[in-house]
């Protein structure tokens, strides 16, 4: 009871700092300095119609290889530690209910579809809404529709894991040919920026982004798998 | 609008805290602090609104001549899908953590780990 | 001053003096003391006697190296003193070894003969002999104190350190004595003095009773023979500094006479008035009366 | 179109509001993690009405859906043999 | 130059290229990710030697092709370039500790290793915000996952605590970066401190939800407790990393917010520092656990240089030099007990003996110790002077006096650790480190002492691993392995050497404590023949000790006078130390050493109002209001060494425990070396006054009490070490005595006692440490009669006795008559009272010590001894020549010193002419007093031994008895509570008060560390809590200014 209210003071407190937080927000009638310089440039500079992705790929590019690296070192630390619990295998598997007749055709038919979409996503990142995280993600829920079909599936790990780190080099080594043939580290101009809106155009953008697609669905589907193949702690 | 959605924000995150600080058990905290997360991403989000202003998104309406005048900040909306991919990746190495506290201790009660103290 | 060979003899000549007057003195002393306890006391050539019939003994038993050193040191430190101190002011004859050192060496030089005889009872093996060493040493260290306060505010008072200055800062007037200038040092200092002369009521060293006679239990023969000598010299070569130093000093040998009786005559006053005290008593005893007294005379110069 | 929102905006947040509530003190923790999906999933909507459509598709598909699909999972591990609930 | 974007790439690409390796392949992943991460080292290694030699200019790394503030950008410089290397190598040699670990767990464990390092030259490098947070997530990521992946089952829950308080500092510093960023329009560090951030509407309170988040990775007390908990459970080379190297990174981001931040908040930044720094260490006091105990230690550390960083207003451009200097001593020494304490099997401090026996190991344990301290030649050492300093000349003395008494608390701790390894329980368990283990906590070592070069170097002082005492000292270190008996005589040769190079350049006063302390040292030294074997760490001690000493008396300025000090008291130490019992006597001897080394420091520091090259002669232009503080501080700093009363306490044990050869060192030397601050001080500052009060006669009356009660504790001691160490308290109370008396023969005095007190205390101890050897008790009472049997000890310490004692006619003596005669012309009285009383009760202790060793009854056990080792016996009859020849002749050394006096005190020299030797007041004629006394000593010996000549010795128990025989030599040697009236008429005057004191004052020290740390209670949720409070307590505060 006294944590509680502890607790409940103590936010108090919290609540009190971002009161001030947002009775002091005025929003902006016009765009800052920076993200002015975004809206006027990207289209000429980096060529794609997505601001949101020239921002994430491009010119906070950084951020977004240490955030493709979160969850690299996720689903590594996750495989890892879970790989050294139990593994379930089928021998002493104990019964599991066989899967409805129609969740397992429906996930047949579904799961084309599904890894389709989550690859249309990321290759148009630098287009439309949605990109390698999101498609990565989509990619994964095919693979977690797979696993909900049948529990006992195994996928190769050693499949996942390389296209993981083959994605993962892939990025970095893009990142440094920006180094030596455009302006810096992941620099998308080593490819041409192409026409404003078509699928061929923001340099090196959708290639990373569809590695990035590939990184990310490849990781979320590993610690899927991995969590679904350990055994009962 | 902006206001609601940082008020809401703001409101999600306390919510969390506190259940994050309250709940014992460990699979509820980690609950709680998706909720907090998420009133943290709809902050972000927020702050970078202007009113009746459209998406970052170049296309046929808005040629980028007229970006800078009717986009909204793109920056926060960046920087909040770098928080969701580290948020998730963070859940996800809590669930690791919980799952192996109770391999180790058959507990998820978060009051029954605490050999380490003083 | 320097040394010339004639001091020898001259030093021998008043060693001789004080020996006998030491021997009479002290024979006398006991036998004041036994008439007024009604007793009929001792001759007084009775030191005489024993002194012969002790040197006269052959011993043939030691304890060791110490125990011959013991007596040797004992009395080596009761002549030091003496000749370290000018005797009769104004005499060159007597002005003794006094060129080596001043008051401080006179200070120090009594606790020569005191280590000597502590080791050698030391050495003797004899339990009642360190007991005796350690009451003596405990005493005499709270009965010393006042004794170097008071000398301290002589020497500050008289602006030297040279006992024959002082003496001389003394003449002209019985009033010109430190005992009259400077009354609080003298009586601290006399205190003092009936702690250092071994009788009652600070007698418990050597408590005939309990350890008989205290350090000198082993002794014997002409050990205590030499023993025996400095008890009758060192008594007075430490009255030799009272006098030099609080009642003007000694112009002649009858004032030194009378001078060095009046106040040996005073420990065996207070003696005879008094039971013996616990050394722990005697020991409160002067921190609580004479060293207050001293503190008196050094704040007051 | 503004008149519309912000209605719906208002709407939004109390029902996320809710369903954190229910989220953090629901009698049971499967409710709770479905409760939190729910929060991210009515966020993602609440996102595409500030105009994010990019964070809209994250927090759809990330947030409330892998994210409480993993939940679902280590609950199934760890369920079993729990007493402490 | 390779730009140092490949550090970041090449970290991670190593990362995703293990992934494509067969996970059988664990030897091919291994060298991978060494050779990554050597090449990233050698990458940040280039650029410091780029930047520190070849004095390039910063770079700037675009990204993206595109200008700052709109693509993230990457700043490289000196600063980062030294924390990229330290973090690289950290990561490197943790590797390398990790071998059989990370060959176990496979290569996804490298690529986290490699993550974490990775991730931390981002923190160093980036310009950016946002980019910062995502660096601080990969490392929350990979040190959560680090010990999820060591699976120690304790270090589970560390982590999850871990992970829980990271999810509170991500929330704040999300909502605070995206608000700063709403207020200055940039998430450029550099935009927004353009900006001024703070300023702005908004801008303050995001900034304050920044700054708290990132200060949070500090683990600043008391939001750290899950901290402690990962230092307590993780493996140590993780541990490594955390301490060393993360923690360097996040300092250098709040450096980087401090930026934004300015002036404003570096007071806040101060505050959580010295809070961190003094609270840490203070719950560290009560720890068992080692890593529990670094935990504390490496976040004492790292608040203090955040007080650093706070301070920069002040530091200006010596921000660098300090906080470096305090930050590579911390992450070297941090890191390397951290791989040592893997090297040890069990948790507890005391398991530590287990390093015993592995002289590499003590000594990288030595360097490290000696680097977490602040002790000279190390950078902390460099850089706390010029912090002190500089504290000190803007008058943060509060900041100064909080900072030192920290560093104390550290210090106690630290070398309590060192006295168990050295002085703990027999270890049950040999350790046999694996080579790599041993190379890399071998490394680290000796990275310190290279860092300890390049900082003396870099300061503007003197390079102390360039000056010759200390480097021949070290020498011995690699001599180790040659038999005592040459490096003895190296030892000695080197001592008589360097007092012949330095003898032309001494003054009087120099010569003196030169010649005592260096020759002295090499007689004594001659007492070490006896010891058999190769006596490993007795040498690089004593030898340390000496240089200290050889600098001391040379130093011209503050800093290499207290450098010297340092060394002395350090090599001291050591020295101590290696007695038998002496381990918390000589802890308590280092702590109050450093103690009164910090007073000395601080005094220093004030007199010099903030300029660090101070030489020791304008002490006497310091100010007035200040003067006399400076003068408290170092007199009491001087008079720890002396062992003046109240801060007597440890020298007793230290003394007495100490080897037989080494008491004598302690006692005849380097007592001194507090006199020789004493006369520095007095010389250059004279008399001063504080509110009244006239500060020499407060030493007079220190001095007084000292001799006094030095004197009556010596008196019951029934251990004759013990003894002789009080004694010792004693005669330095004369010399202060003498010393603040301010007159010529004062100081005359001082001086004499200081040779005199050198000898006859050197001759006892080593008279003493014979026979205790021979005998195998120090216990008086347990001897006796053990003349015959030790004629030759018995005659050394006859004549040790008198002349202690100043009976004529030896050299004893000659110090009470210069005392009379000083205190004729003395304008202050009282305190002699107390000497007066002293001198006889010193006469009493002495007596003791001869009589009941060598007098009374010899017991049953000791029939068969023999006297003490020739070596033993050497240097005591030497020493009695000595006295011997001081005693006939003392001008020979006084008269010079008299001369040299007169300098300062004109009136009341001495009269040297012929034999006698005269003052305004007395005389006194040393030959012919001892001519006197021997002729008529001699005399009577004669005749008696010739009355005698026939006598027999007689058996032992042939005494007057009674009439009884008594044949236990037990119950006749009266020996046992030997002056029993004196404890009945003054015994209350030896009630332990000081040592109450200071007992109830570690008592309460300890007691409220005990009770504080009840705080940390292990549990996750009130850990959060924790984190909160801090937050609202400083949000309101903050507010509230």
């Amino acid at each position: 009871m006294i944590k509680r209210f502890t607790v409940l003071l103590l936010l108090a407190g919290v609540g009190t700092l971002f009161a001030g937080l947002l009775l002091g927000y005025s929003p902006d009638g016009e765009l800052n300095a920076t993200a002015r310089y975004y809206a006027d440039h990207t289209a000429p500079d980096i060529g794609a119609a997505n601001i949101v992705t020239a921002i994430i790929v491009t010119y906070r590019g950084l951020d977004t290889l240490g955030e493709v690296t979160v969850l690299f070192l996720t689903a590594a630390i996750v495989g890892l530690v879970l790989a050294r619990g139990r593994r379930r295998t089928r021998t002493e598997q104990r019964e599991l209910p066989p899967s409805g007749e129609l969740l397992t055709t429906g996930s047949r038919l579904l799961v084309p579809l599904i890894l389709l979409l989550g690859v249309y996503v990321f290759v148009n990142g630098h287009l439309t809404p949605g990109g390698g995280f999101q498609g990565g993600a989509i990619l994964a829920s095919a693979i977690l529709l797979m696993l909900l079909t049948d529990p006992l599936r195994r996928f190769s790990h050693r499949l996942i894991s390389a296209l993981e780190s083959t994605s993962g080099l892939v990025f970095v080594g893009i990142g440094l040919l920006g180094v030596f043939f455009a302006g810096g580290f992941l620099d998308n101009r080593i490819l041409p920026i192409g026409n404003l809106g078509s699928l061929f155009s923001a340099g090196v953008i959708p290639v990373i982004y569809s590695f990035i697609g590939l990184k990310v669905g490849a990781e979320f589907s590993s610690m899927l798998v991995s969590l679904s193949e350990t055994e009962d702690s | 609008m902006a206001h609601i959605a940082l008020a809401t924000g703001f409101i999600l995150i306390l919510i969390g805290l506190y259940g994050a600080l309250t709940n014992r058990n460990i699979l509820r905290m980690i609950v709680s602090f998706t909720v907090a997360d998420t009133g943290v991403n709809l902050v972000i989000v927020a702050v970078g609104y202007l009113r009746g202003r459209t998406a970052p998104i170049l296309d046929a309406t808005l040629p980028a001549a007229e970006a800078a005048a009717r986009i909204i900040d793109p920056v926060p909306q960046a920087l909040v899908l770098t928080a969701i991919v580290i948020g998730v990746g963070i859940t996800a190495l809590m669930l690791a953590y919980a799952y192996k506290l109770h391999e180790t201790k058959g507990s998820l009660d978060i009051a029954d780990y605490r050999e380490l103290k003083w | 001053m320097h040394f010339e060979w004639m001091m020898i003899p001259y030093s021998l000549l008043t060693l001789f003096i004080v020996v006998n007057y030491g021997l009479l003195l002290t024979a006398l002393m006991q036998k004041i003391g036994a008439r007024v306890g009604r007793r009929y006391g001792i001759p007084i050539w009775q030191n005489y006697i024993d002194l012969v019939k002790n040197y006269g003994l052959r011993s043939s038993i030691t304890h060791g190296v110490m125990f011959y050193l013991g007596p040797v040191f004992r009395l080596s430190g009761g002549v030091g003193l003496l000749l370290f101190v000018p005797t009769i002011y104004g005499s060159v004859m007597f002005s003794n070894l006094s060129f080596a050192g001043d008051l401080i060496l006179a200070l120090y030089f009594v606790f020569f003969g005191a280590l000597g005889m502590a080791l050698g009872a030391g050495e003797s093996g004899h339990p009642h002999a360190a007991i005796g060493v350690s009451r003596g040493l405990s005493q005499m260290t709270a009965a010393e104190l006042p004794f170097a306060l008071a000398v301290f505010a002589v020497a500050l008072q008289y602006q030297t350190l040279s006992i024959t200055e002082i003496v001389a800062a003394q003449q002209g007037a019985v009033l010109h004595w430190t005992l009259f200038t400077n009354p609080f040092a003298v009586a601290a200092a006399m205190l003092s003095f009936l702690g250092s002369m071994m009788r009652p009521p600070f007698d418990l060293v050597l408590a005939p009773q309990e350890i008989p006679i205290g350090p000198p239990t082993e002794y014997h023969s002409s050990y205590l023979a030499l023993m025996q000598t400095n008890r009758v010299i060192f008594p007075i070569a430490k009255i030799v500094i009272y006098m030099n130093l609080f009642f003007g000093g000694a112009a002649s040998w009858p004032v030194f006479f009378l001078k060095v009786f009046l106040i040996y005559l005073f420990s065996l006053f207070v003696g005879v008035a008094f039971p013996r005290f616990r050394v722990e008593q005697s020991i409160r005893w002067f921190l609580v009366w004479a060293l207050p007294l001293g503190i008196v005379a050094i704040v007051l110069v | 179109m503004s008149t519309i929102m912000l209605p719906m905006a208002l709407l939004l947040a109390a029902a996320m509001i809710g369903a954190a509530l229910v989220a953090i003190r629901g009698d049971s923790v499967p409710i709770a993690m479905l409760a939190a999906g729910l929060v991210s999933l009515l966020a993602s909507v609440l996102f595409l009405l500030l105009a994010a459509p990019d964070v809209a598709m994250t927090e759809a598909a990330i947030g409330s859906g892998l994210t409480t699909f993993l939940f679902f999972f280590v609950l199934g591990r760890v369920r079993g043999d729990s007493k402490h609930d | 130059m390779v730009s140092p974007i490949f550090i970041i790439a090449a970290g991670l690409g190593t990362a995703f290229l293990l992934g494509l390796l067969r996970d059988e392949w664990r030897a091919a992943a291994y060298g991978l990710t060494l050779a990554a991460l050597a090449g990233t080292a050698a990458i940040a290694g280039g650029w410091l030697w780029a930047f520190a030699i070849d004095g390039a200019a910063p770079v700037e790394i675009l990204t993206a092709g595109t200008p700052a503030p709109f693509a993230i950008n990457l700043r490289l410089g000196l600063p980062e370039a030294a924390l990229l290397l330290l973090a690289n190598l950290t990561g490197l040699l943790s590797a390398v500790y990790l071998k059989d670990t990370l060959s176990h767990l496979g290569r996804r464990a490298m690529a986290v290793l490699l993550i974490i390092v990775m991730a931390m030259g981002g923190i160093i490098l980036t310009r950016d915000l946002f980019n910062l947070f995502v660096f601080f997530e990969l490392i929350v990521i990979s040190t959560g996952g680090l010990i999820l992946l060591s699976a120690e089952r304790h270090a589970l829950g560390a982590g999850f605590k871990y992970l829980i308080v990271s999810q509170l500092i991500t929330i704040l510093l999300l909502i605070g970066i995206i608000f700063a960023y709403h207020a200055a329009g940039t998430l450029n560090i550099d935009g927004m401190a353009a900006a001024s951030l703070v300023m702005l509407k908004g801008g303050s309170l995001a900034f304050f939800l920044i700054f708290i988040a990132v200060v949070a990775e500090l683990k600043p007390v008391p939001a750290n407790g899950w901290a402690l908990d990962i230092y307590e459970a993780a493996h140590p080379a993780f541990s490594a990393i955390f301490s060393a190297a993360v923690a360097s990174a996040s300092l250098f981001a709040v450096d980087k917010l401090l930026l934004i931040g300015g002036p404003a908040w570096l007071p806040v930044a101060t505050a959580i520092g010295i809070i961190s720094f003094v609270a840490s260490n203070l719950l560290a006091l009560p720890q068992t656990n080692d890593r529990r105990m670094l935990g504390y230690s490496s976040v004492g550390q790292v608040g203090l240089i955040l007080t650093v960083l706070g301070q920069r207003d002040i530091l200006g451009d010596s921000t660098l030099f300090i906080a470096g200097g305090i930050l590579f001593s911390h992450a070297v020494a941090k890191a390397g007990l951290f791989w040592l304490s893997g090297l040890v099997a069990g948790r507890n401090l005391q398991d530590w003996s287990a390093l015993r026996g592995q002289p590499l190991l003590i000594f990288a344990f030595v360097t490290f110790l000696a680097m977490l301290s602040g002790l000279p030649p190390f950078p902390g050492f460099y850089a706390k002077w010029e912090l002190i300093h500089l504290l000190a000349g803007h008058g943060r003395l509060v900041l100064l006096a909080l900072i030192l008494f920290g560093a104390l608390l550290e210090a106690g701790y630290l070398f309590r650790w060192f006295g168990y390894i050295i002085k703990g329980e027999q270890p049950t368990e040999v350790i046999v480190p694996a080579r790599h283990k041993l190379s890399v906590a071998m490394i680290a070592a000796l990275a310190g002492w290279a860092l300890g070069y390049l900082w003396g170097g870099l300061s503007a002082h003197n390079n102390l691993l360039q000056t010759l005492p200390l480097l021949f000292a070290l020498g011995f270190l690699l001599l180790e392995w040659l038999p005592a008996w040459i490096k003895n005589s190296l030892a000695i040769a080197g001592l008589v050497a360097w007092f012949i190079l330095g003898y032309p350049g001494y003054d009087p006063l120099q010569l003196i404590f030169a010649t005592i302390m260096l020759l002295g040292g090499a007689l004594i030294l001659m007492a070490s023949y006896h010891a058999q074997g190769r006596r490993v760490g007795f040498y690089p001690s004593a030898m340390l000790m000496y240089a200290g000493l050889a600098m001391l008396i040379v130093a011209k300025d503050s800093f290499n006078f207290f450098a010297a000090w340092e060394l002395l008291t350090v090599g001291s130490y050591f020295l101590i130390l290696r007695g038998k019992h002496s381990e918390p006597h000589a802890l308590s001897y280092i702590v109050f050493s450093l103690g009164g080394a910090f007073l000395i420091l601080a005094g220093f520091a004030l007199a010099a109002q903030g300029n660090s090259q101070f030489s020791i002669e304008a002490l006497r232009q310091v100010a007035q209001p200040l003067a006399p503080w400076v003068f408290v501080l170092l007199a009491i700093g001087f008079m720890t060494k002396t062992a003046a009363i109240g801060l007597h306490i440890w020298l007793p044990g230290a003394h007495a425990e100490a080897e037989t050869d080494v008491s004598p060192m302690v006692s005849g030397i380097l007592l001194k070396a507090g006199l020789f601050g004493l006369f520095m001080l007095l010389m250059h500052m004279g008399k001063q006054q504080l509110y009244g009060v006239e500060l020499t006669h407060v030493l007079m009356w220190i001095g007084a009490l000292s001799a006094l009660i030095g004197n009556l504790l010596a008196i019951f001691q029934e251990d004759a070490k013990r003894l002789l160490a009080y004694s010792s308290i004693g005669q330095m109370g004369y010399a202060l005595f003498g010393l603040a008396m301010m007159n010529h023969l004062g100081w005359l005095m001082a001086l004499m006692f200081v040779i005199n007190h050198y000898i006859y205390k050197s001759m006892l101890f080593l008279s003493v440490g014979g026979i205790a050897k021979r005998t195998g008790t120090r216990l008086m009472y347990k001897m006796g009669g053990l003349i015959t049997l030790m004629p030759l000890s018995f005659i050394a310490v006859l004549i040790g006795i008198i002349a202690m004692s100043g009976v004529p006619p030896l050299s004893g003596f000659g110090g009470r008559w210069i005392f009379y005669n000083a205190i004729m012309t003395a304008e202050y009285r009282l305190p002699m009272i107390l000497i007066f009383l002293s001198g006889p009760i010193a006469f009493l202790y002495l007596f003791r010590l001869i009589h009941t060793i060598f007098l009374g009854q010899l017991k049953d056990e000791h029939r068969k001894i023999k006297e003490a080792p020739f070596w033993i016996l050497l240097p005591q009859f030497i020493y009695v020549v000595c006295l011997m020849v001081f005693a006939l002749v003392p001008g020979l050394a006084l008269r010079r010193v008299d001369a040299y006096i007169s300098q300062f005190f004109p009136q009341g020299a001495l009269n040297w002419e012929g034999l006698t030797i005269t003052s305004d007041y007395g005389y006194w004629s040393p030959v012919s007093i001892m001519v006197v006394v021997g002729v008529i000593f001699m005399t009577l010996f004669a005749w008696l031994l010739f009355v005698n000549r026939k006598a027999q010795k007689v058996k032992q128990f042939n005494i007057v008895f009674a009439g009884e025989r008594p044949f236990r030599p037990e119950t006749t040697h009266f020996a046992w509570n030997f002056f029993a009236p004196y404890r009945k008429a003054l015994g209350f005057l030896t009630q332990p008060l000081v040592t109450g004191f200071w007992e109830t004052l570690t008592d309460l020290l300890h007691t409220a560390a005990d009770v504080a740390r009840r705080f940390y209670t292990g549990n996750a949720q009130i850990y959060a809590i924790h984190f909160l409070a801090f937050v609202v307590v400083l949000f309101l505060l903050s507010r509230g200014v």
